[in-house]
């Protein structure tokens, strides 16, 4: 089973990027599981969500504390000293950040990718919303699940040129990295 | 056909499936997704029925209550503040043996106000005379829904699916759904024979004095304990139509020959399971007894389940302040029959939204070795966080 | 139009059923009767043999009403008086598809019983009864929110100023200065220190079709109006003024006359609202003063105490709110007028045509 | 035992079930047919209730059908009569009495003018026959009755031409002579009615054969004879007494030279009324009545007021009748045989010590005035000729309300004293002729019917709509003559507007109050099982006794008693 916890603000589409993990998991032909951490916050709060995909049915209900991969929608959140907690050892982070990779790297064992998603997000569709682009580098980095399965979950979730904005969006982002960097990292 | 899906959105469409004529329901969280993906079903004009907006839950149980006497298929679905604004109408719908069907996104009852998920909420209303089935995921939720529609109209009682809050609708996973050519094939349109008609114009609801009132509550209760029969039949009937099963009245997982058992009801028995698998090379496999049907209360089967425990692990997702935990407390009584009844441990868990990591499982047996292990106790409670006077 | 065909052919066989009589000389009549009850040439809706007081005017309302509305209807009754003496089972008063559920809930449960009907394609018309503590108070939500989601129910509220049920409380529906056993006179007290409830404007407020007052003194103008709201598609309101004997401390004979001169004074308008807007009154030909309504009843027996000077304020007080009300609605006729509040009495030889449609 | 419902619900109407009746313990609603005022009230014994509730529905013929059950000759009356029905209307106290003589009249009249039949069926060839004596409204009214009854009547009649005091004694201002004529003859015409004319009986028979002969036998010989009258034992020589002064005028269309004067009619009835107009239109300088009784106002008492047909008192003083109340002439001012003058002196009548009302006359009242004629118009009494054995004194006095004065010998009409009136005459040969038709079959006396009359208090007046009494044209003063008919007659429109302003006292206006109201639905409508007349009957299985039925019943139809049980 591979857990995976995603960091972000309200607002940001967190829920929405566990989801579209899940689902893009699920299109694989994996089992997943997908959930925020619920909360009452609002717009700009700080936010979780979990997701776990696995070959097997799921039972397992508790968040998520021990994650093989964290996804920081939001460089700012890690001013929280304790927002790794948990990260697997062998476990690798991957950050929204327009900062290089270096700036987070040397704060934390496990393996650290900073990622300029919003940044792609606004060249590509026009708005700040990093969650697609960030899956996108994730699958890539991971090759757990393929990028034509984050496609395939896109297309369950968008129409029209919200859709097809996305789907460029995640062909770029897919190759803003390293193919398989992180393909050992866990395994469902 | 499988699909991965939100709780909630699955229910919506399990709702749908079973071509409901009214349904009526007060947002509330965290049950508003199911009601909004109805709305949506509706405006969207793939499901026709009417739909109520009502101003309450108080509201809209009422509604269903009103349709269902008047021969519809009726749902609704509420948790929390709601259940117990609803609590009177309960009552009522089920004293009049008005047969529909409601959802139960559980969550804890304030105050203070907590919007998370334990089951305070169905437990304060265990004894409004409803049917209430517990599911451990969302599609033994989807299953259990299309089965509490016929359950409701061969029964005719009102029947409650909990699912719990957040764990369960917020979780998208991978669930099957059935075919609308299933669902037809195993639920039948819906008949009240009892049903308010100005061809046979009937009255509901009449004044009952003392001459009547303990044969009134005796024939609910009898009607209940038939209600287990068909709790089973119909589970198995689903099974046979769309070849799945959601646990009849309840399921014995895990080791079968264990010594030691942990009894629970909802998602908590997923992540049970989970520590089990686990931890069993740690602190053993034990039993697990996943309990779906909390009213009717299936006393029999239960001892049956026990049969060969020295120790009954129950989790509860409630507590009776004052007593403890309000399902450990049934099954001590109903095992307190029992000659070698194992001894129940009963832990709150959970309370409020409290995340249950699958470590528990560890913790629970671990205590329950120890002699002095308290009976009762909120076993996630962490007492430092309290004065010394509150603890 | 095949629809409205089956629809008025349904509603045939229901009369002949029910023994009512047929609605135009094109129908057919009802199959010989067996008793002379059955014989009746009106439906009735609400049978003998229930447990009403001597003289009660809800029981007479409610009779009114459902003979005007039945037999294609069915009712939500909220709990009550009218609940209680109609239903004591294994016995019930009502030809009429009756549930009662709760005190606070009858509108929502006559919506889900609405949308029922309107989910079937059927056109039975769902009537909901409260008494005033049903409707001005605890179903009061329930109520604005079955108006305002446009539920086609008629709500009809027997308005008799406390909660009788429970042995005369007082209500937001109870008059000022009217002793109840919870506002009762005393050194400190005259009766009801508040007002009653303008629940009228508040239901006009919703602006929804139909919204009415009617009196059990005036029983023709009543089920006009139970007539008219039947033939309304939306939500319809009517508060029917209905004496209790018991409550308002009258001889049990005198309920139609007391409701009379309710109205003759001014202390209970008959108007009707469309849409929010005044649109029909009942006149007044001659106002009578207030004192010769409330000293025929026990619950404003204090005001007529010649030594304490209070009594004689209140009075002038109620005396002024019936002003208002002529005021306000202006109730005061023109002269004689057929349909005011002495004309609409008015009987000949063979009787007017109350209760025959 | 019953079986318990799921839900436990209950079948429509099985309230019926349940008994309510049991709750009333003290007071239940009865219908009582209680009689209206002016049935009450009206000698001849009509039910105008009952004949205007045929109207109210546009019955025309129907009405007058129930009407001339009880009096043949509504068109005669309808003029003729002093109504006391309408004075005892309860409707005079919500917006004035109703106009009832003015409908009679109008009914009499439609009835010969369509020909309507008389609900008579011809005799028998052997019914057996009533001998009446005298052909005056009485007498009229026996044969009527008889023949209603299944008798025939033999009628013997001094004079030549049938209706006594309405053709000798009636002016034809009042009753025009071919309405009397019209409405007499369609019932002398009446199979088993023979009419002998210019037979007198102990001229031409005697009472003795006529019990002979006949099955019963009816002395209706009105009054012929006038009463002494003296002042004091002083009798003027060329005295003239009303009622022969009337006759001869009638007769001849002549009166005294005397008359041209001054005069003085001493007296109270119709017959004084009816001179003094006449002789005030044939020129006298001045007429002045001097009664004992007392104009009619709000201080009068109800016996003390002038026994005349209001109408006559009104129409007397619009055409300039001096009337002099509470007063009698004390003293005749004589001068040789000629009469000059009269002392009038004041007097009232006083309750005495045996409780019986007698005259006082005030001294130092007295004023004197000159007349040139004074008519004493103080009564008329019968002629006790023919009839020796069968009176003493005055009148006939049966003890019994038949007038049975022998074995199957009736006295009937005025013969009987001062009751003066022709309803009154009317109802005797009514009553009469059902006694005489119980004596021959052998059975008990008609019950006299004893029912209560209903009173205003007893009505609910807020179910009448307000209308006010029909307005009717009179002849005006100045165009007022010897024949001419005063009073004017109403339409039809008229008499049916008329008939909705009745209130139906005491009877059901089957206006559907008791089954509109009634909380428990306990009153079932059914005009065919209300065998009370009415369309309604009390379910008292369920009738809780709340008495508002009672209160809200307009004609007090609905009456609570006390439970018996």
């Amino acid at each position: 089973m591979i857990e995976y916890r995603i960091h972000g603000r309200g607002g940001q589409g967190s829920v929405a990027a566990a989801y579209l993990l899940a689902a893009a998991a699920f299109e694989a032909g994996y089992t997943c599981q997908a959930f925020p951490a619920f909360g009452a916050e609002r717009r700009g709060a700080p936010v979780m969500a979990f997701v776990r995909v696995d070959k097997k049915p799921i039972l397992l209900r508790s968040q998520v504390r021990t994650p093989d991969y964290m996804v920081v929608q939001d460089d700012t959140l890690l001013i929280d000293p304790n927002l790794a907690n948990g990260l697997k050892p062998e476990g690798a982070m991957l950050i929204n950040s327009r900062k290089p990779t270096e700036y987070f790297a040397e704060r934390f064992s496990q393996r650290v990718i900073a990622f300029p998603a919003t940044e792609l997000a606004v060249a590509a569709i026009g708005r700040p919303i990093p969650n697609t682009a960030l899956l996108a580098a994730l699958l890539a980095l991971t090759e757990t699940v393929p990028q034509s399965a984050l496609a395939d979950a896109l297309r369950g979730r968008f129409h029209g040129a919200v859709l097809d904005k996305n789907l460029a969006l995640i062909e770029t982002a897919a190759k803003a990295v390293e193919a398989g960097a992180w393909k050992e990292v866990a395994h469902a | 056909m499988r699909e991965a899906l939100e709780g909630s959105q699955a229910i919506a469409r399990a709702v749908a499936l079973t071509k409901p004529e009214v349904i009526a329901a007060y947002p509330i969280t965290p049950q508003t997704h199911i009601v909004e993906n109805l709305s949506k079903l509706v405006a969207d004009g793939k499901l026709k029925a009417e739909y109520v907006s009502v101003e309450s839950e108080f509201s809209a149980a009422s509604v269903v209550l009103g349709a269902a006497a008047a021969g519809a298929r009726a749902y609704t679905a509420s948790a929390s503040q709601g259940i117990l604004l609803m609590s009177e109408v309960m009552y009522n719908i089920s004293g009049l043996r008005v047969p529909l069907v409601m959802t139960i996104a559980n969550r804890a009852v304030g105050g203070p106000i907590n919007i998370w998920n334990d089951q305070s909420d169905t437990m304060a209303v265990r004894d409004a005379g409803w049917i209430q089935l517990h599911c451990i995921s969302n599609q033994e939720a989807v299953d259990t829904t299309i089965q509490a529609f016929r359950l409701a109209q061969e029964t005719g009682l009102p029947v409650a699916v909990n699912m719990d809050g957040f764990v369960l609708t917020h979780t998208m996973e991978v669930i099957d759904m059935p075919s609308q050519e299933e669902v037809d094939a195993f639920l039948p349109p819906f008949e009240f024979a009892d049903a308010l008609d100005p061809e046979r114009p009937r009255s509901m609801g009449t004044l009952v004095d003392p001459n009547f009132f303990p044969e009134v509550r005796h024939s609910h209760h009898a009607a209940m304990g038939k209600a287990l029969a068909r709790i089973e039949e119909i589970d198995k009937a689903y099974k046979k139509v769309v070849g799945r099963a959601s646990g009849g009245l309840l399921t014995v997982e895990g080791d079968k020959k264990a010594k030691v058992g942990i009894l629970a009801m909802g998602s908590v028995v997923g992540t049970m399971m989970a520590g089990l698998e686990d931890f069993k090379d740690e602190v053993g496999a034990a039993r697990i007894i996943k309990l779906r049907s909390f009213r009717p209360f299936p006393a029999k089967a239960l001892r049956a389940a026990v049969k060969g425990l020295d120790k009954l692990v129950v989790i509860d997702r409630a507590i009776s302040p004052g007593l403890g935990g309000v399902l450990g407390t049934e099954v001590s009584a109903v095992l307190s029959t029992l000659k070698n009844a194992p001894k129940v441990y009963n832990y709150a868990l959970g309370l409020g939204g409290r995340d249950i990591p699958e470590t528990m499982y560890r913790d629970l047996l671990t205590t329950i070795e120890d002699k002095k292990a308290p009976r009762f106790a909120v076993f996630d409670a962490d007492l430092d966080k309290l004065a010394p006077e509150d603890r | 139009m095949a629809q409205d065909s089956e629809n008025s052919k349904r509603l045939t066989e229901l009369r002949m059923k029910h023994g009512r009589p047929p609605a135009s000389p094109s129908e057919p009549r009802a199959e010989r009767a067996e008793t002379l009850r059955e014989a009746q040439p009106r439906f009735r809706g609400l049978e003998s043999g229930h447990r009403a007081c001597q003289g009660c005017g809800e029981a007479l309302a409610a009779r009114l009403v459902t003979e005007s509305a039945g037999p294609d209807v069915m009712v939500a009754n909220a709990t009550g008086c009218l609940e209680v003496f109609s239903t004591p089972w294994p016995q019930t008063a009502w030809r009429v598809p009756w549930i009662h559920s709760l005190f606070e809930n009858a509108p929502a449960v006559a919506s889900g019983m609405e949308a029922a009907m309107k989910a079937k394609g059927k056109n039975t018309k769902v009537l909901a009864f409260g008494g005033d503590g049903g409707t001005y108070d605890i179903g009061f939500q329930a109520l604005s929110g079955m108006l305002e989601r446009h539920h086609n129910v008629l709500y009809v509220t027997y308005d008799n100023e406390a909660y009788m049920n429970t042995g005369i409380q007082r209500s937001s529906s109870t008059p000022h200065a009217a002793t109840t056993t919870t506002s009762p006179a005393g050194k400190e007290r005259m009766g009801k220190r508040h007002l009653k409830k303008d629940l009228l404007s508040i239901i006009a407020a919703h602006h929804i079709p139909y919204a009415a007052s009617a009196s059990v003194a005036y029983p023709q103008d009543l089920q006009r109006k139970v007539r008219y709201a039947m033939g309304v598609e939306g939500p319809t309101f009517l508060v029917i003024h209905s004496p209790c004997p018991l409550g308002w401390r009258h001889d049990s004979a005198l309920t139609v006359e007391v409701a009379r001169r309710a109205v003759q004074c001014g202390l209970f308008p008959l108007v009707e609202l469309d849409r929010g807007a005044l649109t029909n009154i009942m006149p007044i030909r001659e106002p009578r003063p207030v004192s010769d309504y409330l000293e025929l009843q026990g619950r404003f027996a204090h005001l007529f105490n010649k030594n304490d000077y209070r009594a004689q304020e209140e009075l002038d007080h109620l005396q002024a709110l019936a002003d208002h009300n002529i005021e306000i609605y202006g109730l005061r006729g023109e002269g004689v007028d057929p349909i005011d509040s002495t004309g609409m009495s008015h009987v000949h030889r063979g009787g007017p045509l109350a209760g025959r449609n | 035992m019953t079986e318990l419902t799921r839900g436990t619900w209950a079948d429509a109407g099985s309230s019926l079930d349940f008994k309510t009746g049991s709750w009333r313990s003290t007071q239940r609603p009865v219908h009582v047919h209680s009689k209206a005022p002016c049935h009450a009230t009206c000698p001849a014994g009509e039910d105008q209730q009952a004949w205007f509730a045929h109207l109210q529905l546009g019955h025309v013929e129907e009405a007058w059908r129930s009407l001339v059950a009880a009096n043949p000759m509504p068109g005669v009356t309808g003029r003729v009569c002093p109504h006391p029905c309408e004075t005892a209307c309860n409707r005079t106290e919500v917006d004035g009495a109703l106009a009832i003589h003015n409908v009679e009249r109008w009914l009499g009249d439609e009835a010969v003018a369509k020909g309507w039949d008389y609900p008579v069926a011809p005799p028998a060839d052997d019914a057996p026959t009533v001998a009446i004596v005298g052909a005056g409204p009485a007498g009229l009214s026996a044969a009527y009755h008889c023949v209603r009854l299944g008798m025939k009547a033999e009628i013997f009649e001094t004079l030549p031409e049938a209706g006594g005091l309405l053709r000798m004694g009636i002016p034809p201002t009042r009753l025009p002579r071919n309405v009397l004529d019209a409405e007499l003859n369609r019932v002398l015409d009446l199979p088993g009615i023979t009419l002998n004319l210019r037979q007198r009986l102990g001229r031409d028979m005697t009472l003795e054969d006529l019990r002979e002969r006949f099955a019963a036998v009816m002395l209706s010989p009105g009054c012929e004879m006038s009463k002494p009258w003296s002042v004091h034992g002083a009798v003027p020589p060329d005295l003239h007494e009303g009622l022969h002064l009337l006759q001869e005028f009638y007769d001849h269309g002549v009166l005294p030279d005397a008359a041209k004067g001054d005069v003085i009619v001493h007296g109270g009835g119709n017959t004084a009324m009816d001179i003094c107009r006449i002789m005030m239109r044939a020129g006298a300088k001045s007429v002045t009545l001097i009664t004992a009784s007392g104009l009619p106002g709000p201080d009068t008492a109800p016996d003390d007021v002038i026994n005349v047909v209001p109408r006559e008192l009104e129409e007397a003083l619009e055409e300039g009748l001096t009337i002099i109340e509470h007063a009698t002439v004390g003293r005749l001012i004589m001068k040789g045989s000629k009469i000059k003058g009269v002392e009038i002196v004041s007097l009232k009548k006083e309750k005495g010590p045996d409780g019986r009302k007698r005259r006082v006359e005030f001294t130092g009242t007295e004023r004197v005035v000159s007349v040139d004629m004074v008519v004493p118009c103080v009564g008329e009494q019968v002629d006790p000729e023919a009839f020796e054995g069968y009176i003493d004194g005055a009148y006939f006095s049966p003890d019994n309300p038949y007038g049975r004065i022998a074995d199957r010998v009736y006295a009937l009409g005025d013969a009987r004293g001062h009751r003066g009136t022709v309803a009154a005459a009317i109802g005797d040969g009514r009553i009469a002729a059902e006694a005489v038709a119980a004596e021959l079959a052998g059975a008990d006396d008609p019950v006299a019917d004893d029912r209560p009359e209903m009173s205003y208090d007893g009505l609910n007046t807020a179910y009448y709509a307000g209308s006010s009494r029909v307005s009717v044209a009179k002849l005006p003063v100045s165009e007022r003559t010897f024949e001419a008919e005063i009073e004017g007659g109403i339409s039809r429109a008229e008499a049916l507007a008329e008939a909705q302003r009745c209130l139906s006292c005491g009877n059901c206006l089957a206006c559907d109050n008791c089954w509109t109201m009634c909380p428990d639905n306990a009153v079932i409508k059914t005009a065919e099982l209300a065998s009370d007349g009415s369309h309604y009957v009390f379910d008292y299985d369920y009738c809780k006794g709340c008495g508002l039925c009672v209160q809200e019943c307009p004609t007090g139809y609905i009456q609570s008693v006390p439970e018996t049980s």
